[in-house]
């Protein structure tokens, strides 16, 4: 990293504010939210069961979601990483196509093939898995939503394995598989933890995908909406800081992770 | 032991085309060719990380062409050593072993021997990634070896260290040629590095195997412009053969004659190396023989040598030592006399 | 790129199934959508001007989101390109928050600090800009979920600026401002362009921050939640494939532009 | 012209430490160290891209420690030439004509005079990323030097050339010194390249400036074993001034005494170069003097020449050319005299 000369201070003076005027945006409400709370009344929601349990919820189904996409996920990452092959591109555009598919449009698509009228619906159906109103449902909407992020991550961290390590690891002997687990997935690691991480967080944070197919049982993210329609902002705003805060712990580690990535 | 028939590789721009080598048993052979000539892509075909297009490659006359990189007992050593950086150095060396499942005796000996054999036992423990380039390259050496290869395949291993390191890790490489007696093919686009290591030199160049022989032979008889431009013998001449007086053989090139050996040699180009162009005050140059006076042109200073080019014409330039230069005070614009053996004349046909 | 020898078959075979499965997920709703519906419905749907406003008004609020982003977000992408200073990564970590916090509770955040009774609330009131059911509202709530990928992709654009092409130009004589205006800024311009598109898309899909704070004027996400409450799947269908259709127009783009970033 | 007074850099792991060096008006100043010696952070700090933590720079007089790049009038030219990749290449020679809204004529007259100079009309639609490596270098140096710089910084412009273009615009660069008696700091880390380009030559390494002068100089007389080791002077004996016989200066290290030449020198280590070693059949080696016989314990190739190292004890390395090489028959195992002048022995003080 080599530094260089700041631009001349008024260059340097017009950045600053521009960028401090953002910041400001982004870290007033945040701040707000959290230091304006008074923790008594935080406790006090801890111990409502219907806050609870709805946070619990949303954190088992996030984490159901990301083993999922870990399964699926990580293998493809490593094609899309180590093989050329035609129609890449393609595949990689499909596997962003979530970041772009508003979510309550997302919610709707869904339904249309996991709906119990419907193809894959049906199938579940035949072993006893609904998704309208059911833990299975806030996955399917989690997992679509949030998916990319790990494939995204994972997929950096393979690319950035040097294939010359592979190489050599194979003529010392190591099969594919071998090399894979001893070599590539170690070293990705870091980025693929990352990506879950990332993933987790931000199938916690799902709301608009989420309230089409599973209104009940209600996650976190629902129960704040569902507060604020009901009663008003103040009650909302004990679960939103809750959320806010869980958002901020396991953000916090993401970033201690991608900056030791970025290191190493 | 390496033998390569009419090998075919094509990467993007490159192309290998109809390449045919052969490495004998216990030779240390060093491919030699421009930057971009693919060189790289060569090993890794021999070790199977490539396909290639066409072409056979046998190694111990087993045919490998379709062989996985771990069925061919070939090892890879890469310019920037490529060590595991999640594993100890220990774990580096021991990796293959493990992955052959080599008995715990047998592999507990070709451990110790390869730890002895470069002198490392005391960088075992470290990470890799706190090694000196030095250090890297024999903890690379010493994994590639312990499973003992039938080939040893290395990759510019002296590209990236300075000086020093490099002649050291040079004589490191020809004790441990002695010592272990393993086929080696080295590439590398550094001339001086292939003399001074090969048994062999093949010079690649243009997608082609264009010479093949012993860095004397490439030195004082290359086949072409391409091999006598890349070993840096800077006089060449377009020309023909000719009868020189009393029954001697001669090579004309416009005003000027050479005087060859008497032999078979025949081709339209002559080539003189700068090395055995002799630099004379004229009032000594002898009569008769190659022979010329011209006037120095221009002093390429390159420290304990120089290169004087001098116009006769045409230019021809001779290497002087530094001792020369200060001897005979040579500066731009003198009037020397040059000399060279009629055996100094390689002709070749473009 | 160096090719590899492929993993041999069976290790490939397995990843391919697990990487399939994934694929298929996420290509199967949004495939679904736009090929089972009727042409016809979806012309109607665009005579609809409920429909139509909503969409319009949409994109409108994403752009100004994403204005608003450019001139207060690429001068701070390049700080932190460009510039070492203590805090940095802090700064850069506060940046990408809103990537993590629950979209809903994000909503009641900025209503803690935009709604009437609160500070900027009130300060914006005095020049006539109320952001409850608002235009302004959508919009901060937009730029509030996808300034992050602006910035990020910015920086990442600026980033890859040889800091020695900027070097060489103040030696020539550029001050600090032309080096921007003259070298760093066009060789970052089709990163910054994608970042731009990606901040569009993402702002138009938001959801959960919009419905928070102005459920009224109705986006098209909002619309589509309101509609399949009200009247059910079938109804929220139409305007949920033009808002998807859209979405694709946009991700095409966007690839196209990252492709080219790639290569270059 | 450039006068470097007291300077002090810190970055990272590498500081360069009081730092002082004067380059006159129209010199070609080669400043040479190991990689990772921070020289192209030298060049930076003149050229006012990063800011030295202590220290003075003047050019032509003139302090500019303290002010921005765009106000120092010296130009930079990178080892990758670093062209504008989005301006054509008229464009990118116009930026700093421009950039210094130098009026309409005279703009004119400094563009295609750079033009000219390098032959690259050309050239001037085409995209940079287009070019050769050669061209490029030719675009960097007309761009850097159509604003008349008072000082022109070059960044290792040879190290990243084939070795023929290397050569190309190595004559390139000394024709375009003597047109345009430019102000030049030329930075490397190759020392052949140093001695074939510097007016003076400045060895940097361990953070300091180890020795200023003349190629012929720091070739013969380094003051350091620094400085010797760099430029490759491998005979290099730590021992004493002593009296040897008939009134002649010695130096004693261990059982070998060199005669010296009359002089002043003093100090505790001796250095005689490769190339001022002579190799003689034993048989021929004169009586007295520099003389001694040894045993030839190892010949590194380096195509037109060979380093011989002969066992006295201790070891000392000759420079043989392949002819003497050939001539002599050299072999490993085999014994030889050696033998150099009193002048080549060159006393100095570690």
């Amino acid at each position: 990293m080599r530094s260089r000369i700041l631009p001349r201070a008024w260059l340097k003076g017009t950045f600053l504010i521009l960028g401090g005027i953002i910041l400001l945006f982004i870290i007033a409400p945040v701040g707000k939210m959290i230091f304006a709370s008074s923790p008594s009344i935080l406790m006090e929601s801890l111990r409502d069961s219907e806050i609870t349990s709805s946070i619990l919820l949303t954190l088992y189904a996030a984490l159901l979601a990301t083993v999922i996409g870990f399964v699926l996920g990580v293998p493809l990452a490593y094609l899309l990483a180590k093989t050329q092959f035609p129609g890449k591109k393609l595949i990689e555009g499909i596997i962003d196509l979530p970041l772009v598919i508003p979510h309550s449009a997302a919610g709707i698509a869904l339904l249309f093939v996991f709906g119990r009228n419907y193809f894959m619906g049906q199938a579940f159906d035949g072993i006893g898995i609904r998704f309208l109103d059911s833990l299975a449902g806030i996955v399917i909407a989690m997992l679509f939503v949030s998916v990319p992020f790990l494939i995204d991550s994972a997929k950096e961290g393979f690319k950035k394995v040097d294939p010359r390590l592979e190489n050599v690891a194979r003529t010392l002997g190591a099969t594919p598989w071998k090399t894979f687990s001893r070599i590539s997935f170690p070293l990705a690691r870091r980025s693929i933890t990352a990506g879950c991480i990332l993933m987790w967080a931000r199938g916690m944070s799902e709301f608009g995908a989420v309230i089409i197919i599973a209104y009940h049982p209600m996650i976190a993210p629902v129960l704040v909406y569902e507060k604020f329609e009901t009663y008003g902002l103040n009650y909302a705003r004990p679960i939103a800081v809750i959320l806010i805060l869980i958002s901020l712990v396991v953000f916090v580690v993401l970033r201690f992770l991608l900056y030791r990535r970025e290191r190493s | 032991m390496i033998s390569i028939r009419n090998l075919c590789v094509e990467l993007g721009d490159f192309t290998l085309k109809d390449a045919s080598l052969d490495v004998e048993d216990g030779e240390y052979m060093v491919v030699v060719g421009p930057s971009g000539a693919g060189k790289t892509v060569l090993l890794e075909t021999i070790a199977g990380l490539f396909h290639p297009r066409r072409g056979e490659i046998r190694l111990r006359g087993r045919d490998v062409t379709r062989l996985s990189p771990e069925e061919r007992h070939v090892s890879i050593v890469y310019q920037d050593h490529a060590l595991f950086p999640h594993l100890s150095v220990r774990d580096n060396i021991l990796f293959g072993l493990r992955m052959r499942k080599t008995d715990a005796k047998q592999s507990r000996q070709a451990f110790s021997r390869a730890v002895e054999l470069f002198n490392i036992a005391a960088l075992l423990d470290r990470d890799p990634t706190t090694l000196s380039g030095g250090e890297r390259q024999k903890v690379a050496l010493a994994r590639a070896l312990c499973v003992s290869p039938d080939v040893l395949l290395v990759d510019e291993p002296l590209s990236s260290l300075d000086p020093r390191t490099r002649e050291e890790i040079e004589a490191e490489l020809q004790r441990l040629h002695r010592a272990l007696d393993v086929t080696t093919l080295h590439v590398t686009h550094n001339f001086e590095e292939a003399v001074a290591l090969g048994d062999r030199i093949a010079v690649i160049g243009e997608g082609e195997v264009k010479q093949v022989g012993t860095p004397e032979d490439i030195f004082r008889k290359p086949n072409s412009e391409f091999v006598a431009g890349f070993a840096m013998s800077r006089n060449i001449y377009p020309g023909e053969l000719c009868a020189a007086d009393a029954g001697r053989r001669g090579f004309k090139s416009g005003n000027l004659l050479f005087y060859l050996e008497n032999g078979n040699a025949a081709g339209n180009r002559a080539v003189i190396r700068p090395e055995d162009v002799m630099l004379l005050p004229r009032e000594v140059l002898p009569n008769g023989g190659n022979t010329f006076a011209g006037e120095i042109v221009r002093i390429a200073d390159r420290g304990s040598t120089l290169y004087v080019d001098v116009q006769l014409p045409p230019v021809i330039t001779a290497l002087a030592t530094r001792h020369t230069f200060r001897e005979m005070n040579l500066k731009t614009g003198m009037r020397v006399g040059v000399c060279f053996d009629a055996s100094s004349v390689h002709v070749f046909q473009e």
